[in-house]
């Protein structure tokens, strides 16, 4: 179980298959299941250049851990491994990467998904976007959505 | 023992003040002018006194509050030392 | 949308991002939600030395195709792709994945699963186990817990 | 228009016999001992009668099927020059 925040852009799958490698023996696990989320061009009809991303150190992984620690209380997977950037970010550019592994389907997906909606609701995370013509900060009814 | 942190927050015996770090992060960092401040505070005040102590304000509803890297709620107590963290809701993803 | 039946051994990552830079334009998705099935080395106790995958050519794909179609009136999503492993596979091998691409993550998340599930319940493929010391056709009441 | 296929199916003028590709997969290939057959059939017969045709037996409940490459039921009807399958509960993923 590993939570990693990134200050520089990351390679997901990269990343998925390196932790794969060293935490998973082959034929160990039936299951796995991912979740990318990819700062888009545009949000709320406005072009996006650029998006701030500001944390809160220390807090900000120990919500992550704590999500994960609730989600094998619920579900039975091997591994899980959660990813986020921080700073700033430009289009294309993935921004969180979550991925169990469990022996069956059923933990895998219902755990990714359970960690990706605590996340969204919780780890304490801030976007500020750069428009063509100002600066915003997103709001949360507009970020759960995305 | 919050005896020791009370030595800690004051330098004479009798001091009834105490140390308290106050964070504000994303647009309520912008919006105050402060990212992280320490202040004075009579003990056994709440995270809400917190806010008032440096805004002068009372706490609305739409902020979210930590105690120590906690969740936390208005009427959470605060301790001499502790880190009291206000920001709005989050968004990241 | 695309249906692939691989022969041989492939690489589920690679080929994602191969589909990923072919069909969607950078900054365009928000979301990609995949699901892998990964070959275990042991099933119902018993340890696996190689599984044998029989498939109905046409019907196959067909019907994931259709699975693909019934997904897309369901949730918004921007391409989706399936890869299915046939013929023998060895433990550790990827047999499936599914990925889908959409600018928001319920679809993606929602469209993924139900893509793998129909496909679980509905599409014409059939495992036999080679175990240490005999073979047996896989029962579907195990399957789909897997 | 059947005519055409029963045109194809016999090669007299009023034979109401019509062919039927059968396959089974998996387990029932193995079972049967047939991977893919040709059968003739008298016209206006469904399924299960395939089956019948090939095994001597009834259709078991727990048997799947396709017509053309679409899952179908016992009562579907088959037609001249259909391809008919049948095979156990799927295992793929």
């Amino acid at each position: 179980m590993t939570v990693q925040l990134k200050p520089k852009p990351f390679d997901p799958f990269r990343l998925l298959l390196q932790y794969q490698e060293s935490r998973l023996a082959p034929g160990s696990y039936g299951a796995t299941a991912s979740f990318i989320g990819t700062m888009r061009d545009f949000n709320q009809g406005d072009s996006v250049k650029r998006l701030f991303l500001e944390h809160y150190p220390g807090m900000t992984e120990r919500e992550l851990e704590k999500i994960i620690a609730e989600a094998r209380q619920r579900w039975a997977f091997l591994e899980a491994l959660v990813a986020h950037r921080v700073g700033d970010i430009f289009p294309g550019e993935p921004i969180v990467l979550v991925v169990v592994w469990s022996v069956h389907r059923g933990p895998a997906f219902d755990a990714c998904r359970y960690i990706m909606e605590a996340l969204k609701s919780r780890a304490p995370f801030w976007k500020k976007e750069k428009l063509p013509h100002k600066e915003r900060w997103v709001s949360n009814d507009e970020n759960l959505q995305n | 023992m919050p005896g020791i942190f009370v030595s800690e927050a004051c330098q004479f015996e009798g001091c009834n003040f105490m140390t308290i770090r106050v964070r504000l992060f994303a647009s309520l960092s912008e919006q105050w002018q402060i990212d992280q401040k320490t202040i004075q505070l009579k003990e056994g005040q709440t995270v809400a006194a917190v806010w008032r102590e440096i805004t002068g304000e009372s706490l609305p509803d739409s902020i979210l509050m930590a105690v120590n890297m906690e969740y936390a709620r208005p009427d959470t107590p605060v301790k001499a030392g502790d880190e009291v963290a206000f920001f709005p809701p989050v968004t990241g993803g």
